[in-house]
């Protein structure tokens, strides 16, 4: 099946803006995806028709927000192939989720000699929390290298793996575009003793996604890449991690009763859902995969491939040596995120010209400055590719690209 | 939308106003065994005297509503005097028959309760008499929580009871 | 200046609705309030036309998204009179903005032999942090004590504050209305060398807010109870402070520099938001806070005032000793808050009964059991008032309320 | 919408093309400061050194892009040879030109920056020169901070040399 994108882009509203009498050409969705209609309608819909607090009142619009809310719990443990919604904690982002990890699995199972294994290709929300825990707590962390192909370099996984108590990877990279190979990661996890987290902010929203075939232990992603509001993420974790787990957050909805002197927690998965949650937001996040499964996400998955594919050859061919693309050259080794390099005209300068021309891309460092390093560069100017865009996207993409190396050239 | 005569029959709100088997036992020896419902604050304790695998006594203390208050005084009267696996099948009885719906709320997600496999588990003989007053709760699915909570604390209490020491 | 509540009730499309031909009744804001058109327009509108991460992008719309969350954050500022928003940081609630203070603040500053004075009113959200502290590190907890009209006995104040190194206190309590003396604890505090921090959850949506005036150190609150959208909250806190603490979440956006070896946290406020914002509910919060100047905070309290009056006065006189409100009598004292208790009939009961007439009131313990145990109940039936309520639902509440009473009548 | 005319005057492409005062110093005795821009991960690394409150030499090193190096660049120049106080009052004086809007993206908000009280504090009469060109960087607001990001760095190391030991 192949996705009918002429049809999609009707369903968001933001791409019917026209700059200087061009279509709006957005290439920006691995930093922040457009929302269908019936994402904000579903929003709309549940504050003008259901909104009360949840889990706490016995009358009928309390009921119903509850149940909306636990039943958007449901759809995520559906989309994932999660064993239950048990294992299925909302958090704010997938930042949150990570650092929920960190916090409560980390500190109560890592101290000084206990290792974790990351990847230099790793987004800050990898890194960061990982390396608060180092600080703290004296752990070691270890690096898997990015290969000159762009993937991971696995020559020393047993010897990087061997007495490390969890391993943390990203299934895609937010920059190179590259998939990682997660269940030879949580294999050798599992070989060596530790537990396996996937940091899935790039990968759910691109790629059918069972977290029993991926066979992690923890897995988080993001709402607002995935068609769904800001203001949500996920954490999905094996439910005897999460029973063993202390709460992170404390206040109302984690408990199960509260002295003056100490406290009882709650049940799994609300013992990590402390405060009033982002509601609405779970219920547009529902409203999200339901528009990505109605779309089919192999076929989401096939459009990219084949987007990707246009897009590399395209550009390859278009401009040859004068661009560099850092990613794997294979379409189906990778994500539709493109990292360019024009020459030596600065991303920031590339992102401004195309701008002009409606042409949204990011340059930066895409909160991955250990890759930047490693890459040589300090930035770059990404394309994003994502359910609504098309060929003639990248066509517009390359003819702007064209207009800035004509701006700067000597 | 349901009406409150479907939630709060005449036999309900008759153990609510004379709850059975209230009060306290010895623990040591009985056991006790306590139960919140983190919704609305409801507490109960269950006091259990199982002697050689039969309920000798069992008493109630605590506060809660009328659904919560009545089905633990129902309860109290349906197991006394029974077996232990007695008691068991008449909780996975209730149980079944209150586990539509329990799902979605703020207790156990999908079908991980006793319930649905109880159902299944050759317990339709068991005969629910005054507790099928109780039925009508289901319509109203916040406060399934309220109907159950005494019977968890039972069944939490007859594995702490019948643990082999 | 009145409130036109007629009027006011036409801004929100929820209270449109009837439940058995009778109007909606809602009397649950305490808990969160409904939202008016202009709130979800506010976001609606920023999806339709704006949506791009912040912070990170040279393109048109990410730098018009980010003018808009940065000028949400100059909004709160000027709503509650913050020197400048370099002082606001964004959370998901008012929870996590307690939580924050806890990790970054309380974990630097607070060790074993260290002394926190709370109050036997709190909320869990201002109780469990800081047990959760207590149990980590051995911190003493101390506890202003509620006195019998309702008010914090503060008649231990100077031995209880001797010695603590934070106060940290519920600006109105969520059970019984309370306002407490909050200059009078923070001069306290800064005189005994501690600091002030105060739960504006209840206070903030209801009064005039001026952090100056309060004269507090650190100020929550939370968007979902102001005609606000789920998923925000508001951390304030004086700026000096915040740039001595080190960073809580860690990841994307919160940082200057990351190396594998470690990281330069950013500026703040910025230091303290980790990964991507709640953007859209920044926005509807700003939109939320127009609304509400709009309507003005004086007037607002003016409402509430006199509307919480004519509900006890109204109550008492029909029910006299069947009904126990726990909370000040005097209207002034206090906000618009009535926790009830009708005879020996539950709370949760009431509340069923109060359901069939369309009339929504919370049965429960308000995530406060510490108070709950002091009133001596395990819950109580909370009705509670804002800017679109007015006499004729009190009216429904107290015939409902008489329809309860009757039912269960022995 | 504001062209790229505005943004990139030939006279800022031109020091980008050909950056003055490139390089670096040995350091110590020279002093060393590096400014980053979190937003998109350009680099400055100002080297400077100050003889008797004059800035004998300076260099600039890092990346970025053409308005954060060309701001550099023509910094350098406009620098080099004054005293600390003549590099302190430009510095007020370009902040002051750059100021509009700054709050409002992710640098310091609003009325922090030394741009609007130094522009009301007499450095009226600075001349900018070159330094004009970058006016039309304000249309660009997101690009501010990359055109401030040198000066803020000279800042820091102006107070780092001329702190007494
Ligand atoms: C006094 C008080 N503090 C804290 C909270 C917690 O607010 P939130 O759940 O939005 O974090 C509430 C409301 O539930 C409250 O009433
Ligand atoms: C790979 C990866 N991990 C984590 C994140 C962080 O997501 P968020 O900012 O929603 O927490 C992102 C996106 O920014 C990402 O691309």
């Amino acid at each position: 099946m192949k996705l009918d994108v002429a049809r999609i882009r009707k369903d968001f509203p933001i791409l019917e803006q026209t700059v200087a009498d061009r279509r709006l050409v957005y290439l920006d969705s691995a930093s922040s995806s457009q929302k269908p209609r019936v994402v904000l309608d579903a929003m709309t819909d549940y504050y003008e028709t259901t909104h009360a607090n949840v889990h706490r009142g016995v009358y009928g619009l309390a009921v119903e927000a509850t149940e909306r809310y636990e039943g958007a719990r449901d759809r995520v443990a559906r989309f994932i192939g999660a064993p239950s919604s048990r294992g299925i904690v909302f958090t704010k982002n997938v930042t949150e989720a990570i650092n929920l990890v960190a916090h409560a699995w980390g500190r109560t199972n890592l101290g000084p000699g206990d290792a974790v294994l990351l990847s230099e290709i790793e987004h800050h929300a990898n890194l960061v929390p990982w390396l608060m825990l180092a600080e703290e707590r004296g752990v070691e962390l270890r690096y898997l290298p990015m290969a000159d192909d762009y993937s991971l370099d696995l020559s020393d996984l047993d010897r990087l793996v061997d007495g490390v108590k969890l391993v943390a990877v990203t299934a895609m990279s937010n920059v190179l575009g590259t998939l990682t190979p997660v269940r030879r990661l949580a294999d050798a996890a599992h070989a060596a003793g530790a537990l396996c987290l996937v940091d899935g902010a790039q990968y759910v929203p691109h790629l059918p996604t069972d977290v029993t075939e991926l066979g992690c232990d923890f897995l988080g992603f993001t709402a607002h890449k995935l068609c769904g509001p800001t203001g949500i993420g996920v954490l999905w974790a094996r439910e005897e991690l999460l029973e063993a787990m202390p709460p992170f957050l404390g206040g109302g909805e984690m408990i199960r009763d509260v002295r003056l002197d100490g406290f009882t927690p709650n049940e799994i998965p609300w013992r990590f859902e402390a405060g009033t949650m982002p509601i609405a937001e779970a219920i547009g996040l529902g409203a999200a995969l339901d528009y990505l499964d109605g779309l089919g996400m192999e076929a989401v998955r096939e459009h990219e491939v084949s987007l990707t594919g246009y897009a590399l050859r395209h550009l390859t061919e278009r401009f040859g040596d004068e661009l560099t693309i850092h990613g794997p050259a294979e379409p189906s080794a990778r994500g539709g995120v493109l990292s360019l390099a024009l020459r030596d005209v600065h991303p920031h300068d590339v992102s401004q010209v195309l701008d002009q021309d409606g042409v949204c891309v990011r340059a930066g460092h895409h909160c991955a400055k250990p890759l930047m390093r490693r890459l040589g560069v300090g930035a770059t100017a990404r394309a994003s590719l994502y359910v609504y865009n098309d060929t003639d996207d990248v066509d517009a993409l390359a003819d702007s690209l064209g207009s800035a190396s004509d701006f700067f050239a000597l | 939308m349901p009406g409150l005569e479907d939630l709060y029959r005449e036999i309900i709100l008759d153990h609510y106003r004379n709850p059975r088997n209230r009060g306290e036992l010895d623990a040591p020896p009985a056991h006790r065994v306590e139960g919140f419902n983190p919704l609305c604050g409801d507490e109960i304790i269950v006091y259990l005297d199982v002697d050689s695998d039969r309920i000798a006594d069992i008493r109630i203390a605590g506060q809660g509503c009328s659904i919560s208050q009545s089905s633990a005084s129902m309860m109290s009267s349906a197991v006394k005097g029974r077996t232990t696996e007695e008691a068991r099948a008449v909780t996975r009885a209730f149980k079944a028959m209150m586990s539509i719906h329990e799902s979605s709320l703020d207790g156990e997600p999908d079908g991980l309760v006793g319930g649905a496999d109880g159902s299944g588990g050759g317990d339709g003989d068991v005969k629910l008499g005054d507790l099928e007053a109780l039925r009508g709760v289901v319509k109203f699915p916040v406060r399934i929580k309220c109907a159950t909570l005494s019977w968890n604390t039972l069944a939490q209490g007859l594995d702490e009871a019948t643990e082999p020491v």
